[in-house]
């Protein structure tokens, strides 16, 4: 059976290419709890499908069944006509179907050329030829624009460009469906602009692209058709030109939406609450002061690799670092320590979630309250009915669909973790708040919520430092901005010249401050 | 959603999971069943009593030992130290007695609590400041706890003076309303442990430090501490264990409490801690230590395996008794 | 004045109390030559196992010129080799306790009779239970001393109508026997007597019993004349009356004799096997050395 | 970035880890020097190649642990299983030595290898199929083997036929030019080791499955077949080194071997290799044994310690070899 079928909505095309893949009623269920039922979908050759829905709703659900990551409990696969059921991920590839995961799965302690060829690797004889494997994965590294070198540790380098290897390892092989489950999450501009230049090439040579993303502007750019996921149901599908931003937020989210970002507040001037002079971070491989204020966001912005996480985990103490002085709340500190910091009424909300934010095998409770420890509970003795209650209130504030709130933080969807993660940093009250990407994994519905949020922070006399690699969130959200380059704040913007290309002509041009980090 | 729906979400999922937590004790019950089987003495009161007496070293320890396992540490030192801080016990002891008669007793307990917990806080010192894998810090300071009791007994044996023994004699062979009393200290040890473990703010730090240190580093947790502080119960657990242990042989030798520690760690993760750090079973353990000495005391009674085979059939028991309940409870 | 001589001492580290007593006596020999002899060096070596005293031979004689070496064999066959490379040097070898699978290789033999341990106890019990009753064994680490012991002990009952209950492996460890003679007291509801064939071990076993208050339990004996066990006998105790002398300072006389041939003494060869008597409450002060550890 | 900057980027980072891989053999290097100023006969050509040949046997074990524990995994049963391999050689050879003379040595080689590897996949299998912790399977195992030992030596010892001896001695105490036949043998496996886990298929993914299993098996590989196979690798290893070990003491006993786990593992570790898997070096493992067997030969060179304390200096110094190579190596 190789003929085309009809859309599900009357307003898809009536004929189109063949279908690969045909996703037939699939259902999953983990326990008693349903996450996705009878989703019915065809994906075809030479086409960028995109799928789009809350955080939650199910979309890493099914393209983890359609890979063979994992079984669906119910409904069938086809390719090209055939009943097809895989027993696991490998049998996927084999048939021309990869994922590339929406978490960093990569192995660590292995180079960047051996985590791509793992399980294929090129040997001559016994050999494996690892000349041949690092060109490869040199050529492949720079189709998508990855900067690393293929004999890189993948635990020593920076999120971002690991996001980059997991699509390189994708593009590896010649494949018949490509599932890229939020891949730009991790990106900043550059990449992002790179990658979907990838994804059209790939559409051109006739793959199938199964795309997901919650940066509705990409989606527009790049789909031919939309497939709309909300709640564990399937809404439907549209042909992308007859869709906007607009209307697929709308699809999403079931309900309109208000104002993305709040009206700024204006530049502060209050005397800072946290100032920074002259921090080393990594024995001045990174270098930078800079105050924020009660009242003010302030923005960081940079390319990918510009230092900006490293300064910041520097000032945490998290690395090792010196500063000339650090007054947080009218307390000094030289040598940044985490605990002092923390009790200084600072915290760092972490880009890796899933490596240092989050522990994957422990409930929401546990997770929740790990950082407040102390404030949920004055004496030695856990509340636990105050924990489940701030659990409960913070699900509910926080928008955190779960089924269940015996969870472990591990199976909620990653946008989901990425609000519990929010929540468990704000239940520490903190006067500060240094966030890395806020809104990395967020829908877009819920996107304007944690702005609204940053924003009520502000108006109640906190002070936000932001970094961003989405320049639109940047730019919309900022009162002031500094731009960082090679481990070295070069420019700060205020009030209108706080525009995207401020931040990208800074971020990038070598200007008069060239001493780039490593060169020397 | 709203918050009538969360009020409705399902909280107590945690069925199955407390179901997997069994598994210890279901294999206790299933060695225990094969021990009335095979022999039957063994369910002779006494015959019990002795056993669940006995087991209360390995399970006082392995209480300690959960913790330092559940950080992600592991003690090796733990069978040394314990002999170490028995000798210097009955040395303190000794020398008090002249001047303060039975009174030596508790001083000389509280001067092993001391040292245990000294020896556990270099232990973890060294481990946390110096970065060193827990295995070879206390594969070392195991050959030095281990030299140490040998010097101090001059490699014979160090008795506890005649006129303290029958005053503490009655820790180990004495009993309160017919529980020996060697049982209701490993009860109480247990119920602080699991009350440390899972009712306080140290306990949660316990278990997110082995469940994922980075996570716990981010969010403020003094990792290097809690880790240290691991080792500290441990040592005091390793000193409540020794405190029973005197009274019931008298002496310290150059081999009191040789091999312990693979004794305790097998009781540990035959409890359902896992050696990778995260998860902690107190009970488990206590279950774990009954589940050894049992075997062993089944091994005795039978008189159907050649003396020799004796550590094979024990290690078989183990083994058969891990993969019954993985595949009881696995599906 | 004279030429330096070095003697090697190579003797089993001090993992139980028998072998803590042939460390102390040989530390405390080791002194005495050396005070009572300048120009004699003593170097005692301790090891742990076999294949640690194979190579602590190795060093003593790639690195030494020795004189004369005295060594206590961990066991028989797996030394022979590696004492025989060090002869072949020229050294004088004395072994003792164990001898070596080659008799030849050595110049002075002081011998411990392990069998005669086992029988002579045997014997005793024999005679005292009239031929019959029934006993339990409690056996140390599996090794040549105690399969000797063993097989010297069984030798002598299989003759009588003396059963044998059980035999276990408790490892010449305090608390391994008590455990041990817990589950034994606990299995059989009656034994006459039981034989713990080392002293160590009849510390433990003793504690099981007088716990239990179980007075079937006529006679307790173990062996090596552990100091606290001669008090015992010293004192006429009823369960223990009799111990078996296994004295660790053997090696300290293995020492002094082979001291003499640099001494100017006359040489010292040949073979001198330490009896086993059993000593008695008449006997056991000859046998108690009060600052010994063992 | 600039195609520039990317061609100046890391280049340096692989310097570093290799100057961090250097540690092993810089503590080596320090402790070779302390022995020699200990004692001037410690440099005596004799005495280093005494010990160099020694370390053959911890160094050959060594090099299948490190496969082992590179997977993530820990095998405590190495050296009672060695015991067994030594013990069924022996067997084998004395029983075929009348009919076939010396051709009873490489038979019985062979036997021994069949029989290392098969003892090496049974632990394996247990542990990948029956998912339970590889420590308690292999304490389990531990207990078999010494049990099977301890019986077929009925508790006593098993020697090589006499008339076989002086066939088989070469091979530990003969050399080639120059070199001892231990050595020799050492080098060999460890290059085969270092060929097939840096240069094969199999060793990449024994890597990878110790880094990150989930992600091994995502990519196809088969995680539980890579785990069994290094235990595999580990019997064999362990039957090379009985090979190498029968002509040294000609003997089985039930001790033969014991705690020889606790060393192997010491070397792996202070090798460099990760006990959490992921990370593996098998020339580290080689100079870690080396390191453990100068300081036990150091301790019998010296006259400083009392007897009773030499277990403590040892502890104590591979500590602050940690210790210091850690503190030098850090910055
Ligand atoms: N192993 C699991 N056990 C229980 N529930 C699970 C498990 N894995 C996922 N879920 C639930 O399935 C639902 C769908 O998750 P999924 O990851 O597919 O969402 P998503 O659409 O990808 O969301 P996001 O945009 O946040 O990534 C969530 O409610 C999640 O909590
Ligand atoms: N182990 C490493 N090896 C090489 N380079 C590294 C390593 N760790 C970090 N870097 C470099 O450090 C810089 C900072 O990385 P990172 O991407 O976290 O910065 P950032 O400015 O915070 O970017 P982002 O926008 O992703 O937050 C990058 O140039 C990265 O390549
Ligand atoms: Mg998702
Ligand atoms: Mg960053």
């Amino acid at each position: 059976m190789n003929q085309p079928r009809p859309d599900t909505l009357q307003d898809a095309p009536a004929v189109s290419e063949p279908a690969v893949l045909r996703a037939d009623g699939l259902s999953k269920a983990y326990g008693p709890i349903t996450v996705l039922s009878g989703v019915t979908l065809d994906i075809r050759a030479g086409e960028v499908h995109a799928i789009i829905g809350e955080n939650g709703a199910g979309k890493s659900t099914l393209m983890k069944m359609l890979s063979g990551h994992t079984p669906p409990t119910e409904g069938s696969l086809e390719m090209s006509g055939q009943t097809v059921a895989f027993a696991d991920a490998v049998q996927a590839e084999d048939a021309g179907i990869v994922l590339v995961h929406q978490e960093i799965l990569l192995a660590a302690d292995l180079t960047v050329a051996q985590n791509l060829f793992l399980g294929r690797e090129l040997s001559r004889g016994l050999r494996v030829d690892d000349r041949a494997m690092n060109r490869r994965t040199a050529e492949v590294l720079e189709r998508v624009g990855c900067v690393a070198r293929p004999t890189t540790r993948v635990g020593d380098m920076p999120l971002a460009q690991r996001q980059l290897v997991q699509i390189a390892r994708a593009l590896l092989d010649d494949r018949k469906v490509v599932i890229l489950d939020e891949p730009t999450a991790m990106l900043a501009n550059d990449e992002v602009d790179a990658l979907l230049g990838i994804v059209r090439n790939l559409r051109d040579q006739g793959v199938a692209v199964l795309y997901i993303s919650h940066r509705l502007e990409e989606v527009e750019a790049l789909a031919d058709r939309v497939t709309v996921l909300r709640d564990g149901e399937m809404i439907g599908t549209w042909r992308a030109r007859e869709m906007d931003q607009r209307r697929m937020a709308e699809l999403m989210v079931g309900r309109e939406l208000s104002m993305l970002y709040p009206p700024k507040r204006g530049p502060a001037t209050t005397d800072p609450i946290l100032a920074v002079e002259d921090l080393s971070v990594d024995h001045g491989k990174f270098v930078g002061s800079f105050t924020a204020r009660p009242g003010e966001v302030l923005g960081l912005g940079g390319m990918i690799g510009a230092g900006r996480t490293e300064l910041i985990e520097g000032l945490m103490g998290l690395r090792p670092a010196q500063a000339r002085a650090i007054t947080v709340n009218g307390k000094s500190i030289t040598k940044p320590d985490v605990q002092k910091m923390m009790s200084a009424g600072l915290v760092y909300l972490t880009e890796d979630r899933k490596g240092k934010g989050l522990l994957l095998n422990e409930g929401l409770g546990p997770n929740l309250t790990l950082q407040a420890l102390g404030k949920v509970n004055p004496g030695v003795r856990l509340d636990r009915r105050k924990e489940v209650r701030s659990v409960k209130s913070t699900v509910q504030e926080y928008d955190i669909r779960v089924r269940s709130l015996s969870i472990e933080a591990g199976q909620l969807s990653g946008g989901n973790q990425q609000k519990l993660l929010l929540a468990k940093v704000m239940l520490a009250d903190p006067s500060v708040v240094i966030i890395d990407e806020p809104t990395r994994g967020i829908d877009i519905g819920n996107k304007s919520q944690i702005y609204h949020f940053i924003d009520d922070l502000v108006r109640a006399g906190k002070a936000c430092v932001v970094i961003s690699s989405e320049l639109p969130e940047l730019v919309g959200l900022s009162d002031r901005v500094l731009v960082m380059r090679g481990g070295r704040f070069v420019v700060e913007l205020t009030g209108e010249d706080i525009t995207e290309q401020n931040v990208v002509y800074a971020a990038a041009s070598s200007g008069n401050d060239t001493e780039g980090r490593k060169t020397a | 959603m709203s918050s009538a729906e969360i009020a409705s979400l399902p909280e107590s999922e945690g069925f199955r999971i407390r179901w997997a937590d069994m598994a210890p004790f279901i294999a206790l019950a299933l060695i225990v069943l094969l021990g009335a089987l095979i022999n039957s003495n063994f369910m002779a009161a006494n015959n019990l009593m002795n056993v669940i007496t006995r087991s209360a070293f390995i399970a006082i320890i392995g209480v300690g030992a959960t913790f330092v396992i559940a950080t992600g540490g592991l003690d090796l030192s733990i069978g040394s130290m314990m002999a170490f801080v028995v000798g210097i016990m009955i040395m303190a002891m000794n020398s008090l007695a002249p001047q303060i008669g039975v009174w030596a007793i508790p001083v000389g307990a509280l001067v092993a609590l001391v040292v245990g917990s000294l020896c556990g806080l270099m232990n973890g010192l060294i481990i946390t400041v110096g970065r060193i894998e827990p295995f070879i810090v206390t594969l070392g300071t195991m050959g030095i706890f281990r030299a140490f009791i040998t010097y101090m007994t001059d490699g014979g044996s160090l008795s506890i003076d005649r006129s303290l023994r029958s005053a503490y004699r009655p820790l180990y062979f004495g009993d309160f309303l017919g529980v020996p009393y060697p049982v209701i200290i490993t009860v109480v040890v247990a119920l602080i442990g699991a009350f440390v473990l899972y009712r306080t703010k140290y306990g949660r730090r316990v278990t997110a430090v082995g469940s994922n240190s980075d996570v716990a580093r981010f969010s403020g947790v003094h990792v290097g501490r809690v880790r240290t502080m691991a080792f500290v119960i441990q040592g005091f657990c390793v000193a409540v264990a020794a405190i029973c242990y005197v009274p019931r042989l008298g002496a310290a030798t150059p081999t009191t409490g040789q091999l312990w520690e693979l004794q305790v760690i097998t009781a540990v993760v035959i409890g359902g801690t896992l050696l990778r750090g995260g998860k902690a079973h107190i009970w488990g353990t206590v279950a774990g230590a009954l589940i050894l000495e049992v075997i062993a005391n089944v091994m005795v009674l039978s008189d159907m395996v050649s003396e020799y085979l004796v550590a094979a059939v024990q290690g078989a028991i183990i083994i058969i008794a891990m993969l019954a309940h993985r595949f009881t409870s696995a599906r | 004045q004279d030429t330096e001589f070095t003697i090697a001492v190579s003797i089993p580290a001090a993992t139980h109390g028998w072998t803590g007593g042939v460390v102390y006596h040989a530390q405390e020999a080791e002194r005495q030559i050396e005070e009572a002899y300048p120009n004699i060096d003593v170097i005692v070596s301790t090891a742990s196992s076999a294949t640690a005293q194979v190579s602590s031979l190795e060093d003593l004689s790639a690195t030494n010129e020795l004189d004369a070496l005295v060594i206590l064999p961990f066991t028989s066959e797996e030394l022979t080799g590696p004492v025989e490379q060090v002869a072949s040097n020229g050294t004088f070898i004395t072994v003792v306790d164990r001898g070596l699978a080659d008799p030849s290789i050595q110049d002075l033999y002081v011998a411990g009779d392990n069998i005669a341990v086992g029988a002579n106890t045997a014997e005793w019990l024999v005679d005292k239970l009239g031929g019959e009753g029934e006993i339990v064994v409690l056996r140390g680490i599996p090794t040549v001393i105690d399969d000797e012991r063993i097989q010297g002990f069984t030798e002598v009952i299989d003759k009588s109508d003396i059963k044998i209950l059980d035999i276990q492996y408790a490892n010449w460890n305090q608390d391994e026997a008590f455990t041990l003679m817990q589950d034994y007291l606990g299995k059989y509801p009656n034994i006459d007597a039981v034989w713990a064939n080392d002293d160590d071990m009849l510390l433990g076993v003793l504690e099981a019993v007088d716990m239990a208050g179980r007075d079937d339990v006529k006679y307790a004996l173990g062996g090596n004349g552990m100091k606290q066990v001669i008090e015992m006998v010293m004192a006429g105790d009823e369960r223990t009356p009799i111990s078996t002398p296994y004295a660790p300072s053997m090696i300290a006389s293995a020492m002094f004799m082979t001291a003499a041939q640099f001494a100017g003494q006359a040489p010292m060869r040949g073979s001198f096997k330490l009896d086993a008597p059993l000593i008695t409450p008449e006997n056991a002060d000859q046998f108690y050395f009060p600052d010994s550890p063992f």
